[in-house]
């Protein structure tokens, strides 16, 4: 016999009525963006995106990293990569991040970035939906609109979104 | 029976605050100087990888998923244990004991630095329905339990304070040690008691630290330029979650892990057969409830032979030479790793300025702080086989 | 690795149970923990004295809201004075926690162990899905106020593009699934759908739609292992584990391909030579793989190797994985249907081997040939997957 | 990289985040919502009761601690209670001080496991003693929710 216990559910309509003690959490830090992170959020600033480069796998890892996870050794030199790269996958979102229907449908995905060996980020992109939902949008080549040099501070919203290079039909 | 030996070990930090490196970086640095302790390549020669962890602690949640790539784990075994840090070393311990595993990575860090809010999570581990609602900081319960015993055991107030002059002299010797002192006594004698009856000298501070362990097997372990150190028996458990349930000096958990280690060790009168002990002294009188709960002193006695120098460097028995988490600071979970860590140099006779002559086999005994009752001990030794 | 099959100590799986799902129980995490523990010791034969050790599983602590739950949930499985600690890897942590279990019987250390995963998923305010926020890269994602919800978006799209998947069949997955858990006494998702009926459903983020989703749900699982000896006293069909694998892949998501779950084929691998397993197809009776969203039930066949790459949508198809196919596929009803408490859902597969295995899965037995069962779970960011191997009957 | 490291504190990033709910609201349970309703309705203190072993517990669950059976009732405790430990409280959870040091006790009740911890008033500092008997002081039946803070503070009995 299968053993299942008859727990106590609450249904939506009793929502209220039974006694619940509340509590507001408190968790806030400050993280330590560390050697990689530190400068690389600096070149966001200056409207620029900066990988490390492993000498042993040749590829370049963007966000930066010290060390290789392939091949577990130390990263070797700062290179800059450029702002453009290929879309490898993307959504059309109609929520917020909370769950409820947003005002303005979104558009995000992956963008693998040129001349790095692999090296992918993940970012809006700015494109009709129609452009996900049938895929033209997949393998396209999009580049990055940064927000105005006195706007941006260093995050990785100073990239606005990422744009296609040539426009799609 | 496969016997379970450490062969490497790697630290970064332990330091007050470690600004120059994200966690992830702190745990690369402390994973290159273990893999290198033992030679080993991390991406061929281990099989499976344990991080010892907390989401709050971390700042992230589901703080698994960041673990991987700093220690070389990608596309390996590795996994999340959620306790503390010698009980994860348990989980490697185990995992070795299988028979399907040679050589098992276990990882633990603390980046306090980052936390900005530590009472406010401190609380939020305690019972939502009977725990939080006094807005105390979580010490407090700590405060309770040195009362208790003071007032138990007819000791004055500031008697608790030889616990940590001891422990925070011995920490001179220990690079290691960032917070240790040449405080004596009438130093601490007037000190504002900030968690009456606690002074907050009384009570160790967190810091960063980052910490690699390298568990291997005998088969293993004769195959690699290293020193062995031995876990001849190691072990855990917890009492009730609830704080209230709990006596405010309560041995019983102390007593479970501390007799089943020497039970498995052939141990039977542990302050003659073990020639040293890092146990846990968060708070001063910690150590008195975990030398008593461990048998190395009698109940109400342990603060007498404090006084008595009983547990000194010089003493019979010497407790805490690495100056323990008084002057190491509490490398939050990975606090059972920096213990495994201080007592391997030791054994290793690697220990520099606070090398006892005579050391063979530690006692390690662990606890995860307040709110809970979770305690973790071992026993290491620098010879093989039983 | 010298993973093997010699096993120094074999572990069986001697007892198992759960509590309802539901999308909100009115009992504390502690509560559940305590219901399922004691309901799988009852199948068992056995008390609460009778444990040495135990293994708890939950995912995230945002969830129940409290800080080392493991610490928390102790209590309700009674491991007072007791060797206890919690695994954790992500939405694979419910497997995970029988494996952990596995290891601390297989060691020698313990006879009896309890692994016990409680998930409570309805305390955070507004909605569960917000503190997911903190699943992200703190400081190059989460900027970006993710949802859950894309990362699987992607993960689904990328897989549809890649090998020209069309959503009818995906959504096959979930009427399938939702269908089976009509026979599931847990269930909190249970119901006769179509296809059109998925395809209707709210676009949450294209493609993934509200029925594509298991829903979440508070609910505990639990089952109990033994050693050889003390599993030959309480039973006479024990069942037996055969093999454990897991696996990470680098927290970097962006740089893999999404298409194909490697870390799963690498973590099937282990168990499979651990079980002396080189056929999965035509080894394993049924399979209880990861099904929170419709496509992943899809995608781990294929990692686990019970299909070729980009070729289980036409198993499905073809009624192999339903529960009286070739090859049945969450005979449960899986997350879609019974219902997803986190770290409980992969319990509760792990619990469905066992029921299946002893033939106690009443209306939803399959038919036991070979008497192989696998179980899988998947999580962090689509980085980790869990796989066990059970052998009965 | 690990071989030469950035260290001014100008080129030094950190980045501040949170990782909170809203708010959590956590269900009681069937017995523990027992519990606070008794403590709201009637301003009483109850603990679980487990018929087995014969003992009574606070903290309340639906289990008993010592046994593994359900507990379905709770029973009425004598709410003179005795102080066990006490400490004078000067910094919150929050990391602050307080305006106004609070005296908190560990209080356990005649004849039941565990206990509450609570804030002392109307006692003085010099006069407080392990082993006082204290008893609770409720708020006003309108101002109660069905927590411990329904309990304003205990205080001696004179």
């Amino acid at each position: 016999m299968q053993k299942i216990y008859q727990s106590t559910p609450v249904k939506k309509e009793d929502e209220g009525k039974v006694l619940e003690i509340t509590y507001k959490p408190e968790a806030k830090y400050s993280l330590s963006a560390g050697q990689a992170i530190s400068r690389f959020l600096n070149e966001l600033k200056k409207g620029r995106l900066i990988g490390r480069k492993c000498n042993n796998c040749n590829r370049i890892l963007v966000p930066p990293r010290v060390y290789c996870d392939i091949c577990f050794r130390p990263t070797n030199e700062w290179v800059y990569v450029k702002d453009e790269g290929i879309v490898t996958t993307a959504v059309v979102s109609y929520i917020t991040v909370d769950a409820r229907k947003a005002e303005k449908e979104q558009v995000v995905g992956v963008i693998q970035l040129e001349d790095t060996n692999g090296a992918g980020i993940f970012h809006r992109i700015n494109v009709y939906p129609k452009f996900v939902m049938n895929r033209k949008i997949f393998g396209k080549k999009v580049k990055a609109v940064w927000k105005e040099e006195e706007e941006r501070v260093g995050d990785i919203n100073d990239i606005l979104y990422f744009q296609p290079v040539e426009e799609l039909k | 029976m496969n016997e379970v030996c450490i062969i490497g070990i790697g630290s970064y930090g332990p330091s007050p605050t470690s600004k120059e490196v994200s966690f992830r970086e702190g745990v690369y640095e402390a994973a290159v100087r273990a893999y290198s302790d033992c030679g080993i390549d991390p991406r061929k020669d281990v099989d499976a990888f344990i991080a010892c962890e907390e989401d709050y602690n971390v700042g992230i949640s589901i703080s698994n998923e960041f673990s991987v790539d700093q220690l070389g784990a990608r596309l390996r075994p590795i996994c999340t244990v959620c306790s503390e840090s010698l009980a994860a070393l348990a989980s490697g311990y185990m995992l070795i004991k299988t028979g399907q595993f040679d050589v098992v990575v276990v990882e633990s860090h603390s980046k306090f630095s980052n936390i900005d809010t530590y009472e406010k999570i401190l609380e939020f581990a305690m019972d939502p329905l009977y725990e939080r609602y006094l807005e105390i900081h979580p010490y407090y319960y700590a405060s309770l339990q040195a009362r208790y015993y003071l007032n138990k055991f007819n000791y004055n107030e500031e008697d608790l304070h030889l616990v940590t002059v001891k422990n925070k002299r011995n920490g001179l010797k220990n690079p290691r040690a960032k917070f240790a002192s040449n405080l004596d006594l009438k130093d601490l004698k007037n000190a504002p008691k900030i968690f009456d009856p606690l002074t907050t000298a009384d009570i160790a501070p967190n810091s960063d630290a980052f910490y690699v362990i390298v568990l291997a097997s005998k088969d293993f372990a004769e195959k690699v330029d290293s020193k062995p150190i031995w876990i001849k028996s190691i072990y855990w458990c917890s009492e009730t979650s609830s704080l209230l349930l709990r006596d405010l000096y309560d041995l019983k958990p102390i007593k479970q892990v501390s007799e089943k280690v020497y039970e498995k060790s052939n141990i039977s009168n542990p302050r003659n057969q073990l020639d040293f002990a890092e146990i846990d002294d968060r708070f001063a009188h910690s150590e008195l409830l975990h030398l008593e709960g461990a048998n190395f002193a009698k109940q109400g006695e342990a603060l007498k032979e404090v006084s008595m120098g009983s547990f000194d460097y010089e003493g019979d028995f010497p407790v805490n030479v690495s100056g323990g988490y008084l002057s190491l600071g509490v490398p939050l979970d990975a606090g059972g790793l920096s213990r495994v860590y201080e007592a391997c140099l030791q054994l290793r006779k690697e220990a520099g300025r606070m090398q006892l002559s005579n050391a063979k086999k530690a006692f390690i005994l662990t606890w995860r702080g307040v709110p809970t009752s979770t305690y973790c001990a071992a026993i290491l030794s620098n010879e093989g086989s039983i | 690795m010298k993973t093997n099959i010699n096993f120094r100590n074999r572990v069986a799986i001697i007892g198992a149970g759960m509590t309802i799902f539901r999308r909100k129980l009115k009992d504390t995490p502690q509560e559940l923990t305590y219901q399922a523990t004691k309901m799988a010791l009852e199948s068992a034969g056995m008390n609460f004295k009778d444990v040495e050790a135990y293994v708890i599983g939950s995912a995230p602590d945002a969830f129940d809201g409290v800080h080392m739950k493991g610490e928390y949930l102790s209590d309700g499985a009674l491991a007072h004075l007791k060797p206890v600690k919690r695994v954790f890897v992500g939405g694979a942590t419910g497997v995970f926690t029988a494996i952990s279990a596995w290891w601390h019987v297989a060691s020698g250390m313990f006879d009896v162990v309890v692994a016990v995963a409680e998930e409570k998923m309805s305390s955070a305010k507004p909605h569960p899905q917000a503190v997911f926020l903190h699943i992200w890269d703190p400081i190059t994602e989460k900027p970006l106020n993710p949802n859950l919800i894309w990362i699987f978006a992607m993960e689904m799209h990328r897989y549809m593009h890649k090998y020209n998947i069309k959503k009818e069949d995906i959504a096959l997955v979930s009427v399938k699934n939702k269908k089976n858990a009509l026979d599931h006494p847990s269930a909190s998702a249970a119901g006769k759908y179509t296809v059109e009926d998925v395809l209707n459903s709210e676009v949450l983020v294209y493609p993934v739609q509200r029925l594509d989703i298991s829903p979440v749900t508070d609910g505990a699982a639990a089952i109990v292992l033994a050693s050889e000896k003390v599993a030959r006293r309480y039973t006479d069909s024990p069942v037996w584990i055969e093999g454990v694998g897991w696996n990470l892949d680098s927290t970097h998501w962006t740089s893999r391909e999404l298409a194909y779950p490697l870390y799963l084929e690498y973590a099937g691998n282990m168990a499979y030579k651990m079980a002396n397993i080189d056929n999965p197809r035509k080894q394993l009776d049924f399979a209880e793989v990861y099904d929170p969203f419709n496509y992943k039930e899809l995608h781990h066949m294929e990692g686990l190797k019970l299909a070729d790459k980009g070729k289980a949508p036409e198993m499905v198809r073809e009624g192999i994985t339903q529960r009286d196919g070739d090859l049945p596929i969450c005979p449960s009803g899986g997350l879609l249907g019974v219902g997803n408490p986190i770290a409980a859902a992969g319990m509760m597969k792990v619990c469905e081997l066992y029921w299946q295995l002893t033939y106690q899965a009443d209306k939803r037995q399959v038919r036991i040939k070979n008497g192989y069962g696998l179980a899988q779970a998947w999580g962090d960011l689509m980085q980790v997957s869990t796989v066990i191997i059970t052998r009965g009957g | 990289m690990s071989f030469e490291k950035e260290t001014k504190e100008v080129n030094l990033r950190t980045y501040k985040i949170n990782m909170e709910a809203e708010e959590y609201s956590y269900t009681t349970g069937n017995l523990g919502e027992q519990f606070f309703l008794k403590i709201k309705n009637e301003g009483k203190l109850t603990a679980a009761y487990c018929d087995k072993c014969n003992v009574r517990f606070l903290p309340v669950r639906g289990y008993c601690i010592l046994c593994g059976n359900e507990v379905k009732n709770l029973v009425y405790i004598d709410m003179e209670g005795v102080v066990e430990s006490f400490t004078i409280a000067k910094i919150s959870s929050k990391g602050e001080e307080f305006g106004k040091e609070k005296i908190i006790a560990y209080i356990k009740f005649p004849n039941t496991l565990g206990g509450l911890l609570h804030e002392l008033k109307n006692v003085k500092i010099e006069e407080l003693k392990i082993g006082m008997k204290v008893h609770p002081v409720f708020k006003e039946m309108k101002e109660r929710i069905g927590s411990l803070t329904d309990i304003s503070y205990f205080e001696p009995k004179t």
